[in-house]
C-alpha cells in the first residue's frame, strides 16, 4: 500500500544530511512549512545550501535558519528585508554566500530542474550585472542568458490538503514556489493542513500529482515561544 | 506651480490604463496606482507570485495569510481572479502578456535604459525580486518617480549610473514634474505641471528633453478618482 | 469592461490568414475543439501550418483540415494512425510536409513559446535520428538536444468551463496540451462547453488565466453529416 | 517446451512490478500488464496524455470521450487519480520521475539501445509519439517483445538496424522465451522457459548471452493473476 504519511516530524525528516541543498516553500510567510522549519532546526543540520526567495524576518520561521547559523548559502530573488542588516553583516563575516538571481528565473530554473531540463535560455537580466560571466547569445535578436536547472536534496513544503499518495492541493497565493520544489528535489517533504481520504480529492483540481512527493505530515502552527532564542 | 504628490503621480498614470489591461504594479509608488484605477473599466492587476485580478486591501481584522502581494501586503480577490504558481506567473511575464507593468526607479535613460533595484555595485544583499523580469516581458514598462533625489540630482540622464534593471525597456515616465515619453530620439515631454517652463524642466534634467507640440498641463488626479 | 465572448464562430475566427500557424488543442478527440476546425474550414483559409499531436482519423474534425487540402506542414508527434496512409500519399504527391518530433519536446516547444524561453536542452531524442542536424551538448555527461520555442498565430482550444475574462477549466484528459497552446499564440480562440458568470470559477482550479484568451464562444456540437464530403 | 503468450509475458512481468511504483504502459504488448498487476500493490499507471492512477476500461457504453489513455482507448480514474498538462506530463517523464516504462521495441542491443518507432529510415509519416521521452525519463526501462520476428530473425542484437529510440537506457528483457537482464557485460539470462536449453536460446538470440547462476523457470503468471 503507498502511504507517504509518517508518524512525527522527526521521522519526516530523517536522513537529512550536513551540507544538503535545501529548498523551502513559500513567499513571505504564505506556503512557508514552518513546522518542517522547526523540525529542521531541532535536527541540528549544519551547512546547508537554501533556496528560498527571500530570507525570513524576525525570529520565527525561515529566519531562525539563519540566526542559528544553519544556512551556507542563500539562492534567491531577495535577501533584503526586515532583516537585511543582520544578513548583510553575516555576509560580511564570511558565514553565509548568496546568489541573487532574478525571481522568475529561479522559479523557471526550479520547474527545469523537476522537469528534466538541464538548461534554458531567457531575456531575463541580459545587460545586466547579474548576467555577468554567463553564456549569452541572440535569438531573433534580442539578447538572451543561458541559465541551468536548479535542484536539490530535500524540498520542505506546505500544502493544504493532501491524500495518502501525496497529491496535494494549495490554498492561494500559499501556491507560488510548492510545486516547481515538490518536483525539483530528491526528497520532498509536505506538510499539509488536512490529510483526506484517498479519492477525496477531485483529480483536476490536484495542482501536484502524489509521484512528486516522499513524505508527508499533518501540518501544525508552531507558536512565538517555540522557536526559542538565537543570535 | 506644485508639484504633484506621490499620489497624483499615481493617479495620473492610472488614467491611461485601458480597459481589458492586465498589469503589474511595482512595490511602493507604482501600488498606489491600484487606488485610481478609472471607474468602469476591467483592469486586471497581477502579482508575481501567483494572482490575476488582485482586489483591494481587506478591512483590517479581514486579512488572510494566503492573500498577499508582492509586497507581501495583505490584498483580496476580485471576481474573475485566477491563482497559479510562480512558474506560469513569470511565464506570463516573461512570454509578453502583460500589456503593462508600472516600475519605479532611480535612474530612466534616454534609450530606455533603467535601473531600480540596487545603488552600489558591491551591495551584498543587493535584491531583485520580479523587476528584471518584468522589465524584458511585459508589453510596455512606464516609470513613476520623483523627477530629482533628494540632493536634487536629475534621475532622468544621458546613461544610467546605477546598475542596470532592464536595457532600453522603459517606454514612458511619469513624474511629480511631468510626463515624458522615451522614443528611438530620445526623450518627449508630453505634459508638464503649470507654471513651470520648459527651461525649468530641462535644467532639473540630465539629457535632452524635447517637447510635443502643445504639450499638455499635468494636472492632479487624485481628486477626479 | 473586459469580455472575450463573441457573437459566432465566424467573427470569433475573423482575420485568420492564409499561411498561418494554428495550433488545436486536443489528444484523439479528447480536448478536440471541432466547431472551431468547422469553422475554421468554412472559412476557406489555406496553406495552414498546423501545430497539433496528429492528425485526426476518418472524415469528420481535423482530419477534414486534411482532406481539404487546407494544410500546408504538420508539426505533430504521430502522424501515423487510421488515416496514416492517405497521410503517406499526401506527403509524396508533396502537398503536405511534416515535422515529426518527440511528444514531451512538441508540449515543452510550446509551452516555452508561450513563457517567453526562446530554446531549452532536452536529453530526449540525443543519439536518434530525430537529432540530426541539431545542436547538442552534454550536461552532467549526458547528450542533450537544444530545441526551440514553437509559436503560433492562432491557438483553437477546447475548454470546459469559462467566464467573460477568458479564464478557463478543462474536463479530464481533455487538458492535454490546451493550456499550452492557449499561452503561446498570438490569437487564442476557445470553445467551451459552457460561459459561467465571473466570480463562479473557484480561483484556485483555474487552469488557464484568461490573459491567455483572446476570444470565446459556447461549443456546439458538430454533427457527422456537417462535415461534408472531400478526398 | 511452451513459449508464453503475449499475455504470458505482460504477466510475468507485472510481477516484477513494486508496491508504490508510477509506471507507464507502451501502446500494445505493455498495455496488458495493466491485466495482471498483482493484488495488494499501489501501482499507479501513468499515460502520456496527462493522468495518473488510471483505471481499468469501463463497462460498455460508459465510455467517456474526456477520459482515454495514450492509445486513444477508453479508460476509468482510480481514486486518487491526478490530472495535469501535457508539460507537466512529459516533465514528469523528462524529470526522472517515473519509477518504470514498460515499452515494445522491434529490437533491443547488447548496450541497452532500443528500436521501436521505425522500420525504415526513409518513412514520411515515422510516428514516435512518447516513447523517446520515456526512454530517456523513466528510471527503468523494461521491454516486452516476442523474441524473434515473424520471419524468426533475431530481436536481441550486438547493434540495432533500425533507427534508434533511446541510446543504452534498456534494463530488462522479457520475451516469450526469457527474462534477460541488460548489464554493462551485456546480456545476462536470468529465467527460461522450461524445456528449453541455453544453447538453444543462443541460437535464436543475435547477441553473446550470458546464464545467470541457478537461471529461473519462466512461468505462464496469466492464471495466477
Amino acid at each position: 500500500m503507498l502511504d507517504r504519511r509518517c508518524d512525527s516530524v522527526e521521522k519526516a525528516l530523517e536522513g537529512i544530511k550536513d551540507g544538503s541543498r535545501i529548498m523551502v516553500s513559500g513567499f513571505g510567510e504564505a506556503g512557508r512549512p514552518n513546522m518542517l522549519i522547526k523540525g529542521l532546526i531541532d535536527s541540528g543540520v549544519k551547512d546547508i545550501e537554501l533556496v528560498s526567495n527571500n530570507a525570513g524576518a524576525g525570529y520565527e520561521g525561515l529566519a531562525m535558519l539563519f540566526r542559528h547559523k544553519m544556512v551556507r548559502k542563500l539562492y534567491c530573488s531577495f535577501p533584503r528585508g526586515s532583516m537585511g542588516a543582520e544578513v548583510k553583516k553575516w555576509v560580511e563575516e564570511g558565514g553565509l554566500e548568496i546568489e541573487v538571481m532574478p525571481q522568475g528565473t529561479l522559479a523557471e530554473r526550479i520547474r527545469a530542474a523537476g522537469c528534466g531540463i538541464p538548461a534554458f535560455y531567457t531575456p531575463t537580466a541580459y545587460g545586466t550585472k547579474l548576467a555577468e560571466g554567463k553564456e549569452t547569445r541572440m535569438f531573433d535578436g534580442v539578447g538572451h542568458v543561458l541559465e541551468t536547472a536548479l535542484k536539490a536534496d530535500v524540498a520542505l513544503v506546505k500544502a493544504y490538503k493532501a491524500d495518502r499518495w501525496g497529491n496535494l492541493t494549495y490554498l492561494n497565493l500559499a501556491r507560488n514556489f510548492a510545486p516547481l520544489m515538490a518536483m525539483a528535489a530528491t526528497t520532498s517533504i509536505v506538510e499539509a493542513d488536512e490529510i483526506v481520504e484517498l479519492g477525496a480529492l477531485e483529480p483536476n483540481i490536484i495542482v501536484t500529482p502524489g509521484i512528486c512527493v516522499d513524505r508527508l505530515v499533518t501540518s501544525r502552527r508552531i507558536a512565538e515561544n517555540e522557536w526559542g532564542t538565537a543570535a | 506651480m506644485t508639484p504633484l504628490t506621490r499620489e497624483g503621480i499615481a493617479a495620473r498614470l492610472a488614467q491611461d490604463i485601458s480597459d481589458g489591461w492586465h498589469v503589474n504594479l511595482g512595490i511602493g509608488m507604482p501600488e498606489q496606482v491600484a487606488n485610481y484605477l478609472p471607474e468602469g473599466r476591467d483592469i486586471l492587476l497581477h502579482s508575481e507570485n501567483g494572482i490575476l485580478g488582485m482586489g483591494p486591501t481587506p478591512p483590517e481584522g479581514q486579512e488572510d495569510e494566503t492573500l498577499v502581494n508582492a509586497g507581501k501586503k495583505p490584498i483580496t480577490m476580485l471576481p474573475g481572479a485566477s491563482i497559479f504558481d510562480h512558474a506560469l506567473s513569470f511565464g506570463l511575464v516573461r512570454g509578453g502578456h502583460l500589456q503593462l507593468c508600472v516600475l519605479g526607479a532611480y535612474q530612466v535613460a534616454e534609450n530606455g535604459d533603467i535601473a531600480n533595484w540596487s545603488r552600489e555595485d558591491n551591495d551584498p544583499i543587493a535584491s531583485v525580486g520580479g523587476a528584471m523580469d518584468l522589465a524584458v516581458g511585459a508589453q510596455r514598462i512606464w516609470v513613476t518617480m520623483q523627477h530629482n533625489d533628494k540632493s536634487g540630482a536629475p534621475r532622468i540622464l544621458e546613461h544610467c549610473t546605477y546598475p542596470l534593471t532592464g536595457v532600453g525597456c522603459v517606454k514612458r515616465i511619469y513624474t511629480d514634474l511631468a510626463v515624458i515619453d522615451v522614443t528611438p530620439e530620445g526623450f518627449l515631454v508630453t505634459e508638464i505641471i503649470d507654471g513651470m517652463t520648459p527651461k525649468e524642466l530641462q535644467d532639473r534634467s540630465g539629457a535632452r528633453l524635447r517637447f510635443a507640440d502643445g504639450v499638455g498641463k499635468l494636472l492632479d488626479q487624485t481628486r477626479a478618482a
